[in-house]
């Protein structure tokens, strides 16, 4: 251990000395600089060499990358700071000093050119302000490349899957039945509505507290289309608070047209939807206003949710409403879990809206999902496997096997 | 009289859960209501009167601790502040508690940032903490504040080769070759323990890949609750200890004032903000028992 | 027409957006959607707003019950618009940041947002605790797993959790409460958030589809073609 | 203290206490709360629509002297479109392009999305050898891979959750089940945060019970 028991015979030996020194170059460069070693007055840190720019492929024309040899001076405690950068335009000559790149490094990636102009760097070592000559690179012109074929992994997989949701929606126009089971919370949302029908009191549905571009707040949306086809049905009053402009729009338009399915385009009312505020938590507490005076039978929570979750839950838990749950936020799943008499989880909230629709097109959907499904879960058996044997066997060949496997699923920006 | 009403109150919640207990198994309905009495009085009761529980460290915590406790002195340690003022609340009392440990062992400290606020941070919690309980101690010689260095994860993979080639001087400008603290220091891996405090990116993980085990430094650290179980699956193999949360600054706070008779009174900000934590969170976990006996002992049919 | 357009839209919108993530030249499409819609949602709040004053304003006409409230909400929404719009009190004038300190519209906020969004936000507190009173209970295996699991969680964040398990022997040290509770944070509750959460990728990858491909458009309306 | 801040805090106990009222019952102080946060906040976000969107993102943009954009008209022209469902039935259906603009936006944007950050990365994190470490280690791997297959076996549809499938399910709805509960249990330390917060306000700012 690097130990100072007498900080004062040090401070003798060393630090006086040192002092002394210091104050007497400080004196004769009087530079802004604080404090400069010694030996740094004079010294100009050597340059670096081999500056290569290379384009930086499968982007936009934006970036380049660069590279160079480190200067001799950067060895371990060397005497240099790092080094500068300097991008000129071509074109128009004009300099753009970039920043100092710590020592010890040899990349920068620059990403705000333009394409199809031209360009070259300089770079300058630094050390205490004192700068080696410069050290240009090749001129370089970013080029934009029309397909990434870094995402090629990505676009492979992606095939995959998509092509078994379009290949079972095309398969099931055919008219072949599909099993499908049963999904607790949606076999709930018939027997939630007739318990309103028999209380003679309301319906409340919640689509979560994001905007239409969120897409749980639309697949909450087409959940709404088929309560409102039931709503519009039995004639329950439906209750509908929202906390998106946009979410309004669309859920009048939705729950109108099943009313006018169900023949009653008289009974429906703009007032069945309406705004409250875009504010969180403004919005909940209007919401839990209405809940506790207008108690409702049944409470649908379909959509986005954040801690408001349990907030509404808990109310119309205390009101005695039927209530059921639907969200793609894990972390407020839990809490529906908790407190809801049925909750949707994740993926079942997304499929909810084509097991109720019962068409085959829609079901097939589901079918191609559990096929992306089982590849999923083929390749975490299998890259488990494989990994596990390479690192017991130490084969290379499995080693590689494994690195390919972890490869596929990665992606690089 | 603050302990009267502490007495007075701790038998209303004690005696509260007891009826809640009986009238649960009579299955009788129980209000909401008294329920949210009770949680409000759990939290409100150890807040008025400064209740605090003493707190027994947790092995993850208690690595940390031993780990400084047992180096011997004069070992060098880097403490580095990656937070900013909104994370400072629920990490503060962590660097607060180290840095009074590392500095009562006789240890070196080394203070640094990855995140620029940290710098400040570092300076406030010298001018805090050691000019106050450790006016004895010698900046340059028992401690030192390099400050911050732009570059995140970048910074750390300089410096575990070579500390000079980014840091030439301290914050107060005076070169790192004039301080007696870093003689014989090259690199990181001249130090005996990394402590990444923080609660973000970069933080404890950024400390443990690129630092902790190229450099194969000891590293442990403090993190904010939301991002600690994120850093869980790095121990104890990557990362030897870690304060989670409050409740980590609390557990080492407790542990630190057990064994350090001269800081029997330093504040201690994690234990006083664990109070009302733990009686809510015994009254929580009462409320559970309490439900679940009443579901299967109670008088069926009244509840669900 | 009426109804084909709007399918149409949605499908050639849809597979671009997809699309474009592959091709650079159009990579940042994705990005600028977000500006187009954040200007729709502009619009869109003329008839939300709108909605809100009609409401509002014909409650307190007809002297439905809580009238008065429906004024209270009116005000507040006129002043916050008239004190935002108009910069009132803003040193910086017409063209100062909206939300400059000393500005009514910054003074509403402080005073008046965030004492009631933070006391929303602290009322989980109360519900976590009465959920917990009347939620948690042994009804079946997944209901136990779920009670035991935020048991041992809660358990660990006492002191109580410590005092109880700290005898055990180092080499048993993963039945000491504080280890376990870590231990299920790491392993069961990891492999439980994964499945999850590639669940929900397949769903809303299917989900999608079934929306441009116009399998789903109940959205529209368009359920009795 | 300023006459200001006195004012500020009393106001802000005052909401505060109005809001908590609402665990004992409804009741008026709640209702003038509940009006006062509905009114203002939406007023509060369509003027930070208005400055932010309208006019930073249209207007500086559309309006540029120098070289205007082009690209926020879409938006502009779509908002219009949105707003035909002002002026009668003839023309209201042209608010469905909109819509349907957003919604296939929506689709095509969260597609790619979510499934590059939750399926992919996902899948490769779990990519990985299970015997290695110390037999704590590899029991936690095994499980780990074991859980995050049958909490997807759960998710199947189109296969009814029978015989070793359907054992497989419910070793997932367990493993879901810990997540909840783990999660739950994990989070009510910060929720209490919140409440402490409060109290902190009202003993502390306000009644300055506490220092």
């Amino acid at each position: 251990m690097k130990d100072y028991h007498r900080p004062q015979l040090l401070f003798q030996i060393f630090i006086l000395p040192l002092v002394v020194i210091l104050s007497l170059t400080s004196a004769l460069t009087a530079q802004e600089q604080p404090v400069i070693p010694a030996d740094s007055i004079i010294h100009i840190p050597a340059p670096t060499s081999n500056v290569v720019a290379v384009d930086y492929v499968y982007d936009r024309g934006e970036t380049v990358e660069l590279t160079w040899n480190l200067s001799p001076d950067d060895t371990i405690g060397g005497r240099i700071d790092g080094y500068e950068l300097t991008r000129i335009e071509q074109s128009t000559g004009k300099m753009d000093t970039l920043e100092v790149i710590p020592a010890g490094i040899s990349y920068y990636k620059d990403d705000k050119l333009t394409h199809g102009h031209k360009y070259a760097y300089l770079i300058r070592s630094v050390y205490f302000g004192a700068k080696s000559s410069p050290v240009s690179s090749n001129i370089i012109t970013p080029s934009i490349e029309i397909i990434n074929w870094r995402l090629a992994n990505l676009f492979a997989i992606a095939f995959i899957l998509c092509g078994s949701v379009i290949y079972f929606i095309a398969h099931a126009k055919k008219g072949k039945k599909l099993f499908i089971r049963k999904i607790a919370g949606l076999e709930a949302i018939d027997e939630a509505i007739g318990r309103a029908t028999e209380m003679g009191r309301p319906i409340l549905f919640v689509p979560g507290i994001n905007d239409m571009d969120d897409v749980q707040t639309i697949a909450g949306i087409t959940l709404l289309s088929r309560v409102a086809k039931v709503v519009a049905d039995y004639d329950i009053r439906i209750n509908m608070p929202v906390s998106r402009s946009l979410v309004m729009t669309t859920a009048r338009e939705t729950i109108k047209e099943a009313y006018i399915g169900a023949g009653r385009p008289d009974a429906y009312n703009d007032d069945m939807v309406r705004y409250i505020t875009d504010e969180q938590f403004g919005y909940v507490a209007a919401v839990d206003g209405i809940m506790v005076r207008d108690k409702p039978a049944t409470c649908f929570y379909l959509g986005a949710f954040f801690a408001e979750s349990l907030i509404l839950a808990e109310t119309g838990n205390s009101i005695g409403a039927i209530q059921i749950a639907g969200t793609a936020q894990p972390a407020q799943l839990p809490f529906f879990v908790a407190a809801c008499d049925y909750t949707l989880i994740g993926e079942e909230l997304f499929a909810a809206s084509a097991y109720l629709s019962n068409e085959p097109k829609q079901l097939g959907s589901l079918k191609g999902q559990d096929v992306g499904k089982f590849v999923a879960m083929i390749a975490i058996v299998i890259g488990v496997l494989i990994a596990t044997l390479a690192e017991l066997t130490g084969s290379s060949s499995l080693e590689n096997l494994s690195e390919f496997m972890n490869r596929l699923f990665t992606i690089v920006s | 009289m603050s302990n009267l009403g502490l007495i007075i109150s701790l038998l209303i919640i004690g005696a509260g859960l007891l009826w809640l207990l009986i009238r649960s198994l009579q299955g009788k309905e129980v209000e909401r209501r008294i329920i949210f009495l009770f949680i409000g009085l759990a939290v409100s009761v150890p807040l008025l009167f400064n209740i605090t529980f003493s707190e027994k460290a947790t092995p993850i915590v208690k690595a940390l601790y031993d780990k400084i406790d047992n180096l011997p002195e004069g070992s060098n340690i880097l403490l580095s502040f990656d937070y900013g003022p909104t994370m400072a609340p629920e990490v503060q009392p962590m660097s607060d508690v180290l840095i009074r440990h590392v500095l009562a062992k006789n240890h070196h400290l080394f203070l640094m940032g990855l995140w620029a606020t940290g710098q400040s941070l570092g300076a406030e919690a010298v001018d805090r903490i050691i000019k106050g309980d450790f006016p004895e101690k010698i900046d340059g010689i028992d401690f030192v504040n390099i400050g911050y260095k732009a570059g995140n994860q970048g910074v750390l993979n300089v410096i575990v080769t070579d500390f000079r080639k980014l840091y030439a001087t301290d914050v107060g400008g005076r070169d790192l070759d004039s301080l007696p603290i870093f003689n014989g220091i090259k690199s990181l891996k001249d130090m005996d323990l990394l402590i990444s405090v923080g609660g973000g990116f970069p933080g404890v993980k950024e400390w443990v890949q690129f630092a902790g085990d190229p450099g194969n430094v000891p590293t442990g650290g403090g993190s904010a609750a939301v991002s600690a179980p994120l850093l869980y699956p790095y121990y104890p193999r990557q990362m030897l200890g870690l304060m989670g949360g409050i409740k980590g600054a609390a557990e080492y706070e407790s542990e630190f004032k057990r064994h350090y008779e001269r800081f029997k009174d330093m504040p201690e900000p994690g234990v006083k903000m664990m109070g009302p934590q733990t009686l809510a969170h015994l009254v929580i976990m009462a409320f559970i028992v309490i439900g679940n006996l009443s579901y299967f002992f109670g008088k069926k049919g009244k509840q669900s | 027409m009426k109804r084909k357009i709007p399918v149409l839209i949605t499908f050639v919108v849809g597979s671009v957006l997809i699309l474009s993530v592959f091709f650079p030249p159009i990579e940042t499409w994705g990005e600028d959607f977000s500006i187009f819609f954040d200007i729709i949602a502009v619009f869109a709040f003329f008839l939300g707003g709108g909605n809100l004053l009609r409401i509002h304003t014909k409650k307190a006409i007809k002297r439905q019950k809580d009238w008065g409230f429906s004024i209270v909400t009116v005000l507040g929404f006129i002043i916050m618009l008239i004190a935002g719009l108009f910069k009132v009190w803003n040193d910086g004038g017409i063209a100062g940041d909206v939300a400059a300190p000393g500005s009514l519209f910054q003074m509403m906020y402080n005073w008046i947002f965030t004492p009631l969004g933070a006391t929303m936000y602290a009322l989980l507190a109360f519900f976590v605790a009465s959920a917990s009173y009347r939620a948690f209970r042994a009804k079946n295996v997944g209901a136990t797993i779920l009670l035991v699991a935020s048991f041992i969680i809660l358990l660990g964040r006492t002191p109580l959790g410590t005092y109880v398990t700290g005898w055990i022997p180092k080499s048993l040290s993963i039945f000491n409460i504080p280890d376990l509770a870590i231990w299920i944070m790491t392993a069961p509750n990891l492999a439980g958030q994964r499945a999850i959460m590639i669940g929900i990728a397949l769903g809303v990858v299917s989900m999608s589809l079934r929306l441009i491909l116009g399998v789903e458009r109940t959205y529209l309306g368009v359920d009795n073609e | 203290m300023s006459w200001e801040q006195t004012f500020g805090i009393w106001l802000a106990a005052a909401f505060t206490l109005g809001i908590v009222s609402f665990l004992y019952r409804d009741n008026i102080f709640y209702k003038v709360c509940e009006a006062i946060f509905v009114g203002s906040s939406a007023g509060y976000w369509f003027v930070t629509y208005f400055w932010d969107n309208l006019y930073r993102k249209f207007y500086l943009q559309a309006f540029d002297p120098v070289s205007p954009h082009i690209a926020p008209w879409v938006g502009f022209i779509l908002g219009v479109l949105m707003l035909t469902r002002l002026f009668g039935a003839k023309i209201a259906w042209l608010s469905r392009w909109p819509l349907a603009f957003i919604i296939g936006a929506t689709a095509g944007v969260y597609m790619m999305f979510y499934f590059v950050s939750n399926a992919m990365l996902q899948i490769g994190a779990s990519i990985k050898p299970v015997f290695v470490g110390s037999f704590g280690d590899i029991v936690s791997n095994v499980l780990i891979a074991a859980g995050t297959f049958c909490g997807l076996v759960y998710f199947f549809f189109s296969k009814e959750h029978k015989g070793v499938f359907g054992g497989a399910a419910r070793v997932g709805i367990w493993f879901l089940m810990v997540t909840f509960g783990a999660s739950f249990g994990y989070t009510v330390m910060s929720r209490m945060s919140l409440m402490l917060g409060r109290l902190d306000f009202l003993f502390g700012d306000w009644l300055r019970l506490i220092s």
